[in-house]
């Protein structure tokens, strides 16, 4: 029998006001096991602290239960202070009689009396208690970041800059993201591709630094401080090393009719390319679907003209397996598909374009090499007409329920340029809101209004109709002057919504990483743990978390590299104690376990049990405690009651039930 | 109409419509589609306020009910799910049970028929209100 | 019971640490009531929550018992409330079978966000129990003289 | 049956099998029982006939772990048993040499006693399986094979063996019922008419644990009930935990694993219809989470170490099952 002490907590009036503390103190005084009780006004203090350690001491106590506020607030508390008085810390339970009893209860009889069922279901549970000791695992000194856009070389570049091996998974063939597909960048209007190729290039030559791309992750095992992963290094059909990024091979390349993913379709690449000039590595890959040698097996012009013989057909992908201490997610976004907004004409019209399209159309390496021009024939447009809020703020089946947030400054940066560019152009910009909090970002909206001359209209779009001469009839709608708007553009532009990227799915899923209803991955706290994620060594960098623009990405990179490095800079950690544990007299070796951990934590041995003299060879769980995080799975669907939960244990629960129903 | 009387009626229409105004956002994308937007005297972005402002006299006195295509445009289109059109359904549906047995006779019908009304409509309109 | 005496059920509410707990902390920090015949015990996770616990609980003469865990797709451990669905759902499906009311046993997804939905919860699942009454049944399931 | 002891024999004489797992003649004519057999004369009292109903998977933990094979004559309906022990890992498929052998349906002695013929002496079946000659102190009784049937084999789950090394004999179509009729009877009660029926058959209750002892799937090598990692076994106190809550228990826990083998309604001495709770498992999982046999492989996850992102939530189980 443990030798139990029980603190009430009189939290000032938070729980003495509802709860009778005095008359808890008299009734627990005669549970089974306490030999001490007493309240105090707030056990939290130095002072109530000291009155545990003193009982501890006094009493030879060993076992807590300290009736007060909810144990996520103050159960470390209480765990260190006993601790520092020679207590094991999990031989303490705390009663929550606090939010869950005095807070919410006004008759004080009622709350006293539930006050006492709380203490007696800990005190039940701590009668049951057995010191746990925490477990230490190590940290693999290097982290992995999942994606190559301007948030994943941020993380990677910060993180390297402190002295950690990184590692960079891109999808694509080259690093660079977005942002790499950007003309200008607001508020300031710098060149996307100035401000950006430094940094590639930085990465691509930091000694910490190992860049994966046309790359994916595979699979993700481990935890926190010891991730394996496996990445899946696509078949480039182009030797890396041998490769001097010459370009002839994409010259002579017979196959150019695939469209290019980096201008969105707007123009077409060879089979064999890079995505742009500017690409890091700058090796290109042979798209397999498109190369002639691959669907026919004549060719191979691209191996001819190779100078260096860098072109391998038979290269297959390869697996690289790898270990990390951290992992941070910057997958990025795409932009929604618009299959379901008829209304706007995007399928029938080349010259209705998403913004990101027109990004390249006003990009010097672009289709158009930066001539603002009408995709359906050429012609330089005269009235350009941009609808904002294309699948943003949406609550139906259509659209995405969150603001994309981005858009009312790449549109006011769009009109500008074009204005700056091509005066004669009209352009016009329908609008619900302008919504432009950042640091300059109004001063640049209304510059776009006031020394631009940009038309804001607040209202929608309600259709968009392309006329038999090529024109565009556009019907809005103007809110401030009540009147519908029927005017002709040459070029409609919409402000597409963004979403995360598809491959976060994935992901995610092997990460064990948290996902919204959106796809947006999950911070650990909104407001106070942004850059985690709720699985632990999981960081978030960029738009995988929630939409965000350049500045503001780059800020997120930075914090999640700092999150990472706090954590390779540790060298052990210590893991929770309330792990799983397998009774090996009991189990079956029937599997059950392992199939639902979602750790991995379990797995069978055969080994020689002696149960009560008989001897034999028998299929047993272990868990393995580091990765164990204790949720309690493997407990439950034993049929046996094998496998318990130290901390959280079928007989302890059973006992808090019996005190409760008692 | 008495304060009491417009709030009921109000809460009727909503009820009918099952449209929540509160979601509206007023993007104004409803107007923005609407083909009879010009015959209106409350656009169809204002349904909305006058059904939360609990004004329901000038609803229902409006023009608007009667100009309304019922082509769905605005329901198809909204993205908050409000739904102007229902409303403007809601309102017509309130005034034809005001009317109680009031109906039209069939005789009366035919003097009454504009010629430019669509066909369509004039069957989906028996079919609706014939109850 | 006599008939002037206000029936008090006795109602456990099982709540994952992660979601639920922190539902119920909130609920108590925005001071949203709901009556004092739930008493909550803290699960690691709603995937912790033996049907053994449910059943003894009844047996102990619980008049009704809840399990609340985070949404599908938040559980912290990731799959821990989707295996808690399915065998609750088969749990539940069984005392409905057996003859105990429908009702008497809930499932609630709370996240730690939700302190309202909790308190709401609480009392909705707290009025079902009272209208229910006392549980007599499981406990007299093999008592058939 | 001669052709089952030739082969069997043969087995044995060739070093294929170290002994033979079968059933042998009882002290009634309608009881044989399970026996092991470690030569080729103990095999002369081999029997295999329509009261040999016993499923023998359940004993090949044990074989599993001796020396050797163990030859098992194994139903088609014990299959899917020895499949799911597979999957657990409790028997060892490189020690069972398995024998499917074709069955006609299995006797139930109580069905016969039920049509009011008593003081039975011996029971002959013809060899078509088509009527039982019961033989009784008052004279010959005729009863047609099919009248005689256990329950599960009018729900039979078909007549292919999961696994076997070899085929023996046929089988026989024998399902003439639904399968989830009882179940549905009972769903369609209201909540009194379904607690009085089982208080009912629940208070018949002995506690012999013949059902557990029998069953495939409760194959645990402590039981909860006697173990006291769950404060429940108790078994002094008559209004206990453990009393009251046995069955749904072990129903639960044999829940997805269970393959609706009957034994546990075929050896209840208190004739309690057990299997009742194991078939409204099986229903509601095919129901919820798509068909499901237990047994029918030794791969796939069962169902309730499984899930789906969108499964039913449990309060609309509840309404819908």
């Amino acid at each position: 029998m443990q030798r139990i002490g029980v603190f009430v907590c009189h939290c000032g009036s938070n729980i003495a006001a509802t709860v009778d503390v005095k008359k808890v103190v008299e009734i627990v005084r005669n549970e089974p096991g306490v030999v001490h009780a007493e309240d105090y006004q707030y056990m939290c203090s130095e002072a109530g602290q000291a009155l545990i350690a003193k009982a501890i001491a006094e009493k030879n106590l060993s076992g807590i239960v300290v009736c007060s506020c909810s144990p996520r607030m103050h159960e470390a508390t209480f765990r260190k202070a006993a601790e520092r008085a020679g207590l094991n810390p999990y031989m303490v339970e705390i009663a929550n009689i606090r939010e869950h009893c005095s807070w919410i209860h006004k008759n004080v009889e009622e709350a006293t009396e539930k006050a006492v069922i709380l203490a007696r279901a800990a005190i039940a549970k701590v009668n049951l208690n057995a010191p746990l000791k925490a477990g230490e695992s190590r940290v693999t000194k290097r982290a992995l970041v999942i994606g190559g856009g301007i948030a994943g070389i941020q993380t990677a570049l910060d993180i390297a800059d402190a002295g950690y091996e990184v590692d960079i998974v891109e999808k694509t063939p080259s690093i660079g993201g977005r942002m790499s597909q950007l003309d200008k960048t607001f508020p300031t209007l710098d060149c996307s591709a100035c401000i950006l190729t430094p940094k590639m290039v930085e990465a691509a030559a930091h000694e910490k630094i190992t860049i994966y791309t046309y790359s994916e992750v595979e699979k993700v095992s481990g935890f926190v401080g010891d991730f394996t992963v496996d990445i899946r290094k696509k078949a480039r059909s182009v030797d890396m090393d041998k490769c001097t990024g010459c370009g002839v091979c994409q010259e002579k390349c017979p196959s150019k009719k695939t469209p290019s993913e980096f201008n969105r379709g707007l123009g077409n690449r060879s089979a064999i390319y890079t995505p742009f000039a500017q690409a890091i590595p700058n090796v290109p890959v042979i798209d397999r679907e498109a190369c002639i040698k691959f669907k026919t097996g004549k060719c191979g012009i691209c191996s001819k003209v190779c100078q260096a013989g860098a072109i391998d057909y038979e290269q297959k992908d390869e697996i690289v397996t790898e270990k990390y201490g951290a992992i941070v997610v910057a997958t990025g976004f795409d932009t929604i598909k618009l299959d379901k907004y008829d209304e706007y004409a995007y399928n029938q019209s080349k010259d209705v374009i998403t913004s990101l399209e027109l990004e390249r159309v006003m990009n010097a390496a672009g289709p158009t090499k930066g001539h603002l021009e009408r995709l359906s024939d050429g012609k330089h447009p005269k009235n350009i007409v941009f609808i904002q809020c294309v699948g943003s703020r949406c609550s139906d089946d259509r659209g995405k329920p969150y603001c994309s947030k981005i858009c009312c400054m790449y549109t006011a940066k769009h009109a500008m340029l074009i204005r700056d560019k091509y005066p004669d152009v009209n352009v016009t910009v329908f609008y619900i809101d302008v919504r432009t909090p950042g640091k300059n970002f109004d001063e640049f909206y209304r510059r776009a209004v006031e020394d631009y001359g940009v038309n804001y209209i607040k209202g929608q779009v309600g259709k968009v109709a392309p006329q038999p001469d090529g024109s565009l009839l556009v019907q809005g709608v103007d809110l401030l002057d009540n009147k519908q708007i029927l005017m002709e553009a040459d070029m409609v532009v919409l402000a597409t919504a963004i979403e995360p990227d598809p491959s976060v799915r994935k992901i995610a899923t092997m990460l064990t990483a948290s996902i919204d209803t959106n796809n947006f991955l999950t911070e650990s706290h909104a407001k106070l743990r942004p850059v985690e994620s709720p699985t632990a060594g999981v960081f978030l960098s960029g738009v995988c978390q929630g939409p965000k623009d350049i500045p503001e990405t780059v800020a997120q990179a930075g914090a999640a590299a700092v999150k990472a490095i706090g954590l390779l800079a540790k060298d052990k950690l210590l893991t929770n104690p309330c792990t799983a544990k397998p009774d090996e007299l009991l189990c079956n070796g029937c599997s059950a376990c392992a199939n639902v951990c979602p750790y991995g934590a379990i797995t069978y041995e055969t080994k020689l049990i002696n149960d009560h003299g008989i001897r034999e060879e028998r299929r047993v769980a272990q868990v393995n405690n580091a990765l164990c995080q204790g949720c309690g799975a493997c407990t439950v669907t034993c049929p046996s009651g094998a496998m318990d939960l130290q901390g959280f244990s079928n007989r302890q629960i059973i006992a808090e039930v019996d005190a409760i129903c008692r | 109409m008495s304060h009491d009387k417009t709030k009921k009626q109000a809460e009727l229409i909503r009820e009918i419509s099952g449209v929540n105004p509160y979601k509206c956002m007023k993007c104004g994308k409803c107007s923005a589609s609407c083909p009879s937007f010009n015959e209106m005297d409350i656009k169809p972005h204002q349904f909305v306020s006058y059904v939360l402002n609990d004004d329901l006299e000038a609803l229902v006195n409006s023009k608007s009910l009667w100009k309304c295509l019922s082509c769905f445009a605005c329901i198809e289109r909204c993205p908050r799910d409000v739904k102007p059109g229902k409303l403007v359904d809601a309102a017509r549906q309130l005034v034809v049970r005001e009317r109680g047995g009031d109906f039209l006779s069939a005789d009366e019908i035919p003097e009454k028929l504009d010629p430019e009304l669509p066909q369509q409509l004039l069957v989906s309109a028996f079919r609706r209100y014939r109850r | 019971m006599p008939m002037n005496e206000e029936f008090k059920p006795k109602i456990v509410a099982f709540c994952c640490n992660w979601c639920s707990y922190a539902g119920a902390d909130l609920a108590g920090s925005s001071r949203l009531a709901y009556p004092a015949d739930v008493k909550i015990i803290r699960v690691p996770c709603s995937c912790r929550v033996n049907p053994m616990f449910i059943l003894r609980a009844f047996e102990k003469g619980a008049d009704g018992v809840i399990i609340c865990g985070c949404h599908p797709g938040d559980c912290h451990y990731s799959t821990g409330h989707y295996y808690a669905r399915r065998r609750m759902a088969m749990l539940f499906s069984m005392l409905e079978y057996i003859g105990i009311e429908n009702g008497r046993t809930r499932v609630e997804w709370v996240s730690a966000a939700e302190g309202v939905k909790f308190s709401t919860t609480m009392n909705e699942f707290v009025s079902k129990i009272q209208s229910l009454g006392k549980n007599v049944r499981l406990g007299d399931i093999r008592c058939k003289n | 049956m001669q052709e089952l002891i030739n082969r069997a024999k043969e087995l044995l004489a060739d070093g294929t099998v170290a002994r033979v797992l079968g059933w042998r003649e009882g002290d009634m004519s309608y009881n044989p029982e399970v026996a092991y057999f470690n030569s080729a004369e103990e095999l002369d009292k081999f029997v295999y006939n329509g009261f040999c109903a016993a499923n023998l998977s359940k004993y090949m933990i044990e074989a599993s772990k001796l020396e050797g094979k163990t030859l098992v004559f194994l139903k088609p309906c014990d299959t899917y048993s020895f499949n799911q022990l597979l999957k657990e890992h409790r028997v060892d498929r490189e020690k069972a040499y398995i024998i499917g052998v074709g069955c006609c349906g299995k006797l139930n002695v109580e069905a016969i006693k039920a049509m009011g013929i008593k003081g039975i002496q011996s029971i002959e079946i013809d060899d078509a399986c088509e009527t039982l000659t019961v033989k009784t102190i008052y004279g010959d009784k005729t009863v047609a094979y099919k009248d005689a049937m256990l329950e599960r084999c009018h729900v039979c789950k078909g007549k292919e063996h999961m696994v076997y090394d070899e085929l023996m004999g046929e089988s026989r179509d024998t399902v003439d019922a639904e399968r989830f009729a009882e179940v549905e009877r009972i769903e369609a009660m209201s909540p009194a008419e379904k607690f009085a029926f089982f208080q009912a058959e629940l208070s018949k209750c002995i506690r012999c644990n013949a059902c557990r002892n029998v069953c495939p799937a409760c194959s645990c090598r402590k039981c909860v009930f006697d173990s006291n990692k769950f404060d429940s076994a108790q078994k002094a106190n008559v209004d206990s935990f453990e009393e009251k809550m046995f069955h749904i228990i072990r129903a639960f826990h044999v829940a997805g694993r269970c393959t609706d083998c009957g034994e546990c309604s075929r050896v209840c001495p208190q004739g309690i219809p057990l299997h009742l709770f194991n078939r409204k498992f099986i229903k509601d999982i095919n129901k919820f989470y798509g068909e499901f046999k237990a047994g029918e492989d030794a791969e796939t996850k069962g169902p309730l170490t499984n899930f789906t992102f969108d499964d039913v939530e449990p309060c609309d189980a509840v309404e819908r099952g």
